[in-house]
């Protein structure tokens, strides 16, 4: 991994070049939280730690905070709220926009046999349409496959809200030392079984054999992510609460 | 000029030669209005409500649809009369007591109706006061209660509502105080009180609402008195339906 | 003109069309079957408010219900200055008979700020036209005559400030002014002031005695009369007018007028509109007249079976064809919403309908007088 | 337009549950309050209180007007609430929710109505001067509990207001600047505070066989939205109960409801010594080396 | 006299204090505490109504219909609404004194169009919420087997549009109790001819009840003619001139033809003055029915016309088929009398 988190930066600060990646032939590529102001000037729109891929020539601001603003391609929990003939309307977050799930958008679904989805039910869905003016638009099955890939209601267990930029920390495949969240590994090296999801919009569904370690495993992500612990830290967050049970 | 507290001991009468647990003249009708769904006329002593029931109906345009979809929802309107004080006044319709009021009378009856069975519609209680002498809170709640059995709306049982008073006034801590039932406007204005309603003859308080300064040793027995008063309640608005639905059993045999 | 109703009822064509042949005929079948000028039954009661000094309730057959409380309550008048009579006079109302001013003679004298009337129809605001039109007929007709305020006179220091509180209890189903015009005048009817024991201009002093309060509106027999005024409404169909219409039949109405009619005591003043100087019989007046957008005016009109697809008749191409043939092709059982105004013949039958001796006005006023009292 | 999503059918669920099991979702016990914080800032009568993710900013104003007619020798006490959409998506500017009518109506009862502050002691000259008292009360966070936290804030504040001296001669009033005459604190009758209770019908059904019932003290936001019933009591630490208001929902036994008011009392004793302790260690830092002491005995001379 | 002017009916019953609230049964404070409710016994007290919270039974054989409930940990069925309890084997429920419609499978009901949507209409049928008329449940003009095309959504108006009636059949219950309705038979349609009305939110045995026969001819008396009446089980009625179908018995695709050509038609036929005074007076006596609180089914409202018809009769100059109050109270000793 040619990922290198190297410094804090403000909005509206001028980069200089030595912090962006160059690559001979890849054309530089912006992520979130950076802005192109024509003719080669970029600047950061947010606060947070910059962050750049030199072998894909990527570079954006890594940041916690803000609301969650739907992407193409996102991993959500969406809650269901009404159902209509053709979709199933949903809700993502606070302030968000009601984002539409299409009826027919489950793994194997067909007119006949498609999932009947309660108002409140839970479902992981993958964010497919995302345009500015428009309502966001969920799938629960792989176009291009026709299989869910884990995605579809989510039974029982709990929903937990945690920050975005945990959300993210807990889906990037990263080394502890980068910020990857050893919490979890500490409960599975205890023997611990759980089911986990992980929404981009901040949310995070457990399910586990009792209802104590499902709320041990909630409270101490909620704990990492509220107090910034270190590994060290969650190590330790881990053995306590497993002390509980 | 405040109340000669004395004569308020159990044995005596009150003002109005009443006895410390006695109800005022309780009267009621029910099917007064033949174009509502439900409707119903209630006197507690001078205090006089009209409550009309229109629905379950269609919930009105997409705007209302707070999540609620799978039940109804229970709309109140209260109207204060500007003439049912002693003074003429004219209520706005922002009057927070008022609306504390529906908030109130929507939320007890919302958990006591069955309203999981007309999904996305509404519930619309219309409550007019004509004349106030004390217990408002009571008597609307009381009405509500008969223009819904009137309104065939399933409800688990009766919301009874009566007020529970206290002779002694909240600086003195005599032990001697006697809690009093039903209280009317001027025993409002003097003592201490509390509206409590309760479901059927049970002792489960559907609302309690107090708002005068009391020592909480004068509480339970208050309560008590007030409990007691809503079974009473109880009794009579129960025969008022019951009347009506023989009347209307005979009415039905030719 | 008002606003015609408060709600809009939905009728089909078929249905309009019905009703509105069955009124055409001579002499018209109303749904109920009553004859033109017949009223349906209501239930009126008076006095129901001890803490009020006058109130009514009125049921009516179609289950609209309304209640008017009055309170009175002394206020200090403000002290007038002959020279602004008139112009307070003009401030203070809508239609005021400027005329009765020569009364002023005695000092007995009355503002029309003396009252304060409103209305609530469930469902609406306050300042929502409604309610506002209707209070504006209501205190239109009450104060016509000049002479109401002159009751509420207590002495060139004090009055009365009458508070007219009308409410309607159920939905508005169909045009509550009649419903709302009928309550307050038994509620007025039934108003008792207390008996003033000073004197003169003195602070006044009333008698406690409730028994030996006054009615505002006395009832000494024999001795002329003077009433509340009541405003009824009237509609017509072709030529038919027909009176306590229910909503079906205003859905149909081309016509409709609300006619406020007074009973006067002997007039010492002119009033133009006296149909009938009677001796000992009633002396009507009409003391106001609106009329009102009839509701047919924004039904769809029917489609006859040649324009309709859907009975084998071919629709128009365009839409201003189809608009065009439906102007041409006339036919019996076809709705067609009426347009244009009123003939002015058939406005002056209606209202004579209403005054002529004998007629619907004088039967109205015997049959509120009958209903008891206190 | 924003809007609060719903707890879901798992939240539900999950959490009815963990009540079965008698558990908390944030581990506290059913009795506890959450982690109580309470600042005041340079300003006197300027409260901040924090409960949990709650937090509620006051402050306490006074000027001098005319008395209403009716009330010739008693001061003006107002108190004002405000919702902003900040605290949480369910608010909304100019539309009042039911949230923030029983905000307004549960502090106005509590500490208006039962006269904590004594209004007569704000009279300057009968009939004509008196001092008006305002309390702006601002939801910063909602995350549950506004009213006993508002509550907090108000009495706290009110407590730690100082209003400027006065001089009365004859027909004259003359306010002294704060630097001129060290201001003087409200006289305060009572301090009361709220407290609600948060009940959860486990039978599903209710009725005379209701035997699953659990009540919360300081319910969260997601708490609050899962509850079947609240019922708020105002009381001071005397035992003396200002209102109590159960305003429907599920019902709750007498005997449960009486429990209510005797914990109540309890927890308003401590919150009581809590906000006295943070006023005293306030006091105690703002008199470095004990300058006011010495004002007030030069003011005791002077007088 | 143009007008009636009734007093209201004395219908309070005063609260009566109890004379020693001490030794009456459920009068009497307890101030220890000891509060404890004795349910059981309010059960005895019932006549014939049950009332809200009344326990029906403790016995477990029986399950809970409409108008009951089972509390949380116990087998007692109690009652939901004020009414009269039904046995229907082991089916236990409480009908309503009034309420407002309840859709069931199988009802014929008169219905008014509120809304008109791309595929369906919604009509108001006196239920807590509006029933569905899709598109696909009502017969096309040109033979009821043709396919439902793309035309005909655009041409929804033609067939229904806001504020028409319909007589229809409710077909099927969604979950949440709204009804779907549908208009393929002859018998149903478009409603011409004729005047509407509506006597709904009758219950406990009074208005319109489920029958044997909800749509009948009457031949009516002082040569008015057939007249057909529509009783929706829902509390609408329709009543209309009797419209012969032409063509016999013949052939029955000739039927379908010369049906759907006026199925969907908004236009009155010649309606004669006798025929519209007896459907006034019909109207009437439904509407006397409905206020007396009694059953309205073809039974009655045939007694009842002929008894209307006959106090007319006795009624000396011209024939006016008005019910006044007077006369409806002859009809109804009329009534009584058979």
């Amino acid at each position: 991994m040619a990922v290198s988190m190297e410094r804090f930066v403000l909005p509206g600060e001028s980069l200089d070049a030595e912090y962006l990646p160059s690559h001979p032939t890849l054309p530089l590529k912006l992520g979130p939280g950076l802005r192109h102001i024509p003719p080669n000037t970029i600047t950061p729109t947010v606060a947070g730690q910059l962050c750049s891929d030199k072998r894909k020539n990527a570079v954006w601001v890594e940041f916690n905070g803000g609301r969650y603003i739907p992407t193409v391609g996102d991993l959500v929990i969406a809650t269901i709220n009404r159902p209509s003939p053709e979709f199933y309307y949903a809700s993502l977050s606070d302030y968000a926009p009601q984002a539409t799930l299409p009826n027919l958008s489950f793994e194997g679904a067909s007119r006949k046999t498609r999932p009947q989805l309660q108002p409140g039910a839970l479902v992981y869905a993958r964010v497919s349409l995302a345009n500015k003016h428009m309502d966001p638009e969920l799938e629960c099955v792989s176009s291009s496959t026709g299989k869910s890939d884990g995605l579809g209601p989510l039974n029982g267990g709990m929903l937990f809200t945690i920050s975005l930029g945990m959300a993210r920390r807990l889906m990037l495949p990263r080394p502890a030392e980068q910020g990857r969240v050893v919490v979890l590994d500490e409960f599975g090296a205890a023997g611990v079984s759980f089911e986990i999801a992980v929404g981009r919009n901040g949310k995070l569904w457990v399910d586990s054999t009792s209802l104590k370690t499902t709320l041990a495993i909630g409270k101490a992500i909620q704990e990492t992510d509220l107090k910034g612990l270190n590994p060290e830290e969650q190590k330790k967050l881990a053995r306590k609460s497993m002390k509980d049970f | 000029m405040p109340l000669d507290t004395s004569s308020y001991s159990l044995a005596l009468l009150r003002l109005d030669g009443r006895r410390w647990n006695e109800l005022r003249r309780l009267t009621a009708q029910i099917s007064t209005q033949a174009s509502a769904d439900g409707s119903s006329y209630l006197e507690m002593g001078n205090t006089k409500v009209i409550c009309t029931v229109s629905g379950p109906s269609e919930q009105k345009a997409a705007g209302s649809d707070r999540g609620e979809r799978d039940k109804a929802g229970v709309r109140v309107e209260i109207s204060v009369a500007g003439f049912s004080g002693v003074e003429r006044k004219r209520r706005g319709r922002n009057d927070k007591r008022i609306n504390e009021m529906a908030t109130t009378i929507s939320s007890a009856f919302q958990t006591n109706l069955f309203t999981n069975l007309f999904p996305h519609s509404t519930i619309t209680l219309s409550l007019h006061l004509l004349s106030s002498d004390g217990s408002v809170l009571a008597a609307l709640l009381n009405a509500s209660t008969l223009a819904l059995i009137d309104a065939g709306i399933p409800m688990k049982d009766y919301i009874c509502a009566c007020t529970a008073g206290s002779t002694s006034s909240y600086s003195s801590n005599d032990e001697s105080a006697d809690p009093l039932l039903d209280l009317n406007a001027q025993e409002e204005l003097e003592l201490p009180f509390l509206t409590v309603a309760t479901l059927g003859g049970s002792d489960s308080v559907s609302v309690l609402v107090m708002e005068t300064k009391v020592q909480v040793g004068r509480l339970e027995g208050m309560l008590a008195v007030g409990v007691d008063g809503c079974k009473q309640v109880r009794e009579v608005l129960d025969e008022v339906v019951r009347e009506r639905g023989s009347r209307i059993l005979e009415g039905t045999k030719l | 003109m008002a606003p015609s109703s408060t709600q809009q009822i939905l009728l089909s064509p078929a249905e309009l069309s019905y009703i509105h042949t069955s009124l055409s005929l001579s002499p018209p079948i109303r749904p109920d079957a009553r004859t033109a000028s017949q009223f349906r039954p209501l239930v009126a009661e008076t006095d129901i408010l001890p803490s009020t000094n006058g109130s009514a309730r009125i049921c009516f057959a179609d289950g609209t219900e309304a209640i008017v409380g009055i309170k009175a309550e002394v206020e200090k008048s403000r002290p007038i200055y002959q020279q602004n009579v008139e112009e307070l006079d003009l401030s203070a109302g809508a239609a005021d008979d400027e005329d009765e001013d020569d009364e002023v003679g005695n000092g007995v004298k009355g503002l029309n700020e003396w009252v304060e009337l409103s209305v609530e129809i469930p469902g609406f605001r306050d300042d929502d036209s409604m309610p506002v039109f209707l209070s504006a007929m209501l205190s239109e007709a009450l104060l016509a005559d000049g002479d109401f305020t002159k009751r509420l006179w207590i002495n060139r220091r004090f009055h009365w400030k009458l508070y007219l509180d009308i409410l309607l209890l159920s939905q508005p189903l169909s045009y509550p002014l009649p419903l709302l015009s009928l309550t307050t005048h038994l509620a007025l009817l039934s108003t008792r002031l207390p008996k003033l024991k000073s004197e003169l201009d003195e602070d006044p002093l009333f008698d406690d005695d409730w028994d030996a309060s006054e009615f505002l509106y006395p009832r000494a027999v024999g001795k002329a009369r003077t009433r509340p005024p009541v405003t009824l409404l009237v509609m017509a169909v072709q030529e038919n007018i027909i009176f306590d219409p229910s909503k079906e039949e205003l859905a149909v109405a081309e016509v409709v007028l609300a006619v406020s009619i007074g009973e006067m005591s002997p007039p010492s003043g002119g009033g133009s509109m006296e149909v009938d100087s009677g001796k000992g019989e009633r002396d009507l007046r009409l003391l106001a007249i609106r009329t009102i957008d009839p509701p047919s005016r924004l039904t769809h009109s029917g489609v006859p079976n040649t324009l309709n697809t859907a009975t084998g008749g071919s629709a128009a191409g365009t839409s201003e064809q189809n608009s065009s043939q439906r102007e041409s092709v006339v036919e019996e059982g076809v709705w067609q919403p009426p347009r244009g105004g009123a003939k002015r013949k058939l406005i002056a039958a209606m209202i004579s309908k209403v005054l002529e001796r004998g007629g619907v006005a004088e039967e109205v006023l015997d049959g509120l007088d009958a209903v008891e009292l206190g | 337009m924003p809007r609060e999503t719903a707890p879901s059918l798992n939240e539900k669920l999950f959490f009815q549950k963990a009540l079965e099991e008698n558990l908390r979702i944030d581990g506290r016990a059913f009795d506890q309050f959450r982690a109580l914080e309470l600042e005041f800032g340079d300003e006197y009568g300027v409260a901040d209180v924090r409960l949990g993710k709650t937090r509620i900013h006051t402050h306490i104003s006074a000027q001098v007007t005319a008395p209403l007619p009716e009330k010739p020798f008693d001061g003006l006490f107002t108190l004002t609430t405000e919702l902003s959409p900040m605290a949480s998506p369910a608010f909304e500017v100019s539309r009042p929710t039911p949230t923030e009518l029983l905000l307004s109506r549960l502090l106005e009862k509590t500490i208006r109505r039962s006269q904590a502050l004594d209004t007569e002691s704000l009279c300057l000259l009968a009939g004509q001067k008196v001092w008006a008292v305002r309390a702006d009360v601002h939801v910063l966070s909602h995350d549950g509990n506004l009213v006993d936290a508002a509550s907090i804030a108000v009495i706290a504040a009110l407590q730690h207001f100082r209003r400027p001296d006065v001089s009365v001669e004859g027909e004259s009033v003359v306010v002294f600047g704060l630097e001129e005459r060290e201001p003087v604190p409200l006289s305060m009758l009572h301090f009361p505070l709220c407290v609600t209770f948060s009940f959860y019908d486990l039978g599903g059904g209710a009725g005379e066989e209701e035997g699953e019932m659990r009540v919360l003290i300081d319910a969260t936001s997601s708490e609050e939205m899962l509850r079947d019933g609240g019922c708020t009591v105002g009381m001071n630490r005397h035992g003396e109960v200002c209102q109590i208001a159960k305003l429907g929902g599920v019902p709750v036994d007498a005997v449960v409801l009486l429990n209510c008011i005797a914990v109540a009392g309890q927890k308003v004793r401590e919150i009581s010594d809590f906000v006295k302790g943070r006023l005293e260690s306030d006091r105690k830092k703002r008199d470095k080396g004990g300058w006011m002491e010495e004002l007030r005995a030069e003011n005791d001379r002077v007088s | 006299m143009a007008i009636t002017i009734l007093a209201p009916a004395p219908a309070i019953i005063p609260y009566q204090a109890e004379s020693s609230p001490d030794d009456s049964d459920d009068g009497g404070v307890d101030l220890q505490g000891d509060v404890s409710m004795r349910p059981a016994k309010r059960a005895r007290h019932s006549r014939e109504i049950i009332t809200p919270g009344e326990i029906i039974t403790d016995d477990a054989q029986w399950m809970r219909g409409h108008g009951t409930y089972v509390a949380a940990s116990s087998s007692e069925i109690i009652a939901t609404v004020a009414g009269t309890v039904q046995k229907t084997n082991k089916l236990l429920s409480v009908r309503p004194l009034r309420a407002r419609y309840t859709p069931e499978i199988g009802d014929l009901v008169v219905g008014r169009i509120i809304e008109v949507q791309s595929k369906r209409w919604r009509v108001d049928v006196g239920a807590p919420v509006l029933a569905n008329l899709p598109l696909s449940a009502i017969n096309l003009p040109g033979g009821i087997l043709r396919r439902r095309t793309e035309t005909d959504e655009l041409q929804i108006r033609t067939f229904f549009s806001e504020g028409d009636l319909l007589v229809a059949e409710v077909q099927a219950l969604y979950q949440d109790g709204s009804a779907s309705l549908h208009t393929r038979s002859l018998k149903y349609g478009k409603l011409r001819n004729g005047v509407f009305m509506s006597v709904s939110g009758v219950g406990g045995g009074g208005g319109v009840v489920r029958a044997r026969r909800q749509v009948w001819t009457i031949d009516t008396a002082h040569g008015g003619g057939k007249v057909d009446v529509i009783l929706g089980v829902n509390g609408y009625i329709w009543i209309s001139k009797h419209v012969e179908v032409t063509g016999g018995e013949a052939a029955i695709t000739r039927i379908e033809e010369s049906v759907s050509s006026t199925v969907y038609s908004s236009q009155n036929d010649a309606i004669e003055r006798e025929t519209r005074r007896e459907m006034a007076r019909i109207g009437g006596v439904i509407q006397l029915l409905v206020t007396e609180g009694l059953r309205v089914d073809e039974d009655m409202v045939m007694k009842g016309y002929e008894a209307a018809v006959e106090v007319d009769n006795l009624n000396t100059g011209e024939s006016n088929a008005y019910l006044s109050v007077e006369k409806g109270q002859e009809v109804l000793k009329l009534l009584r009398g058979i």
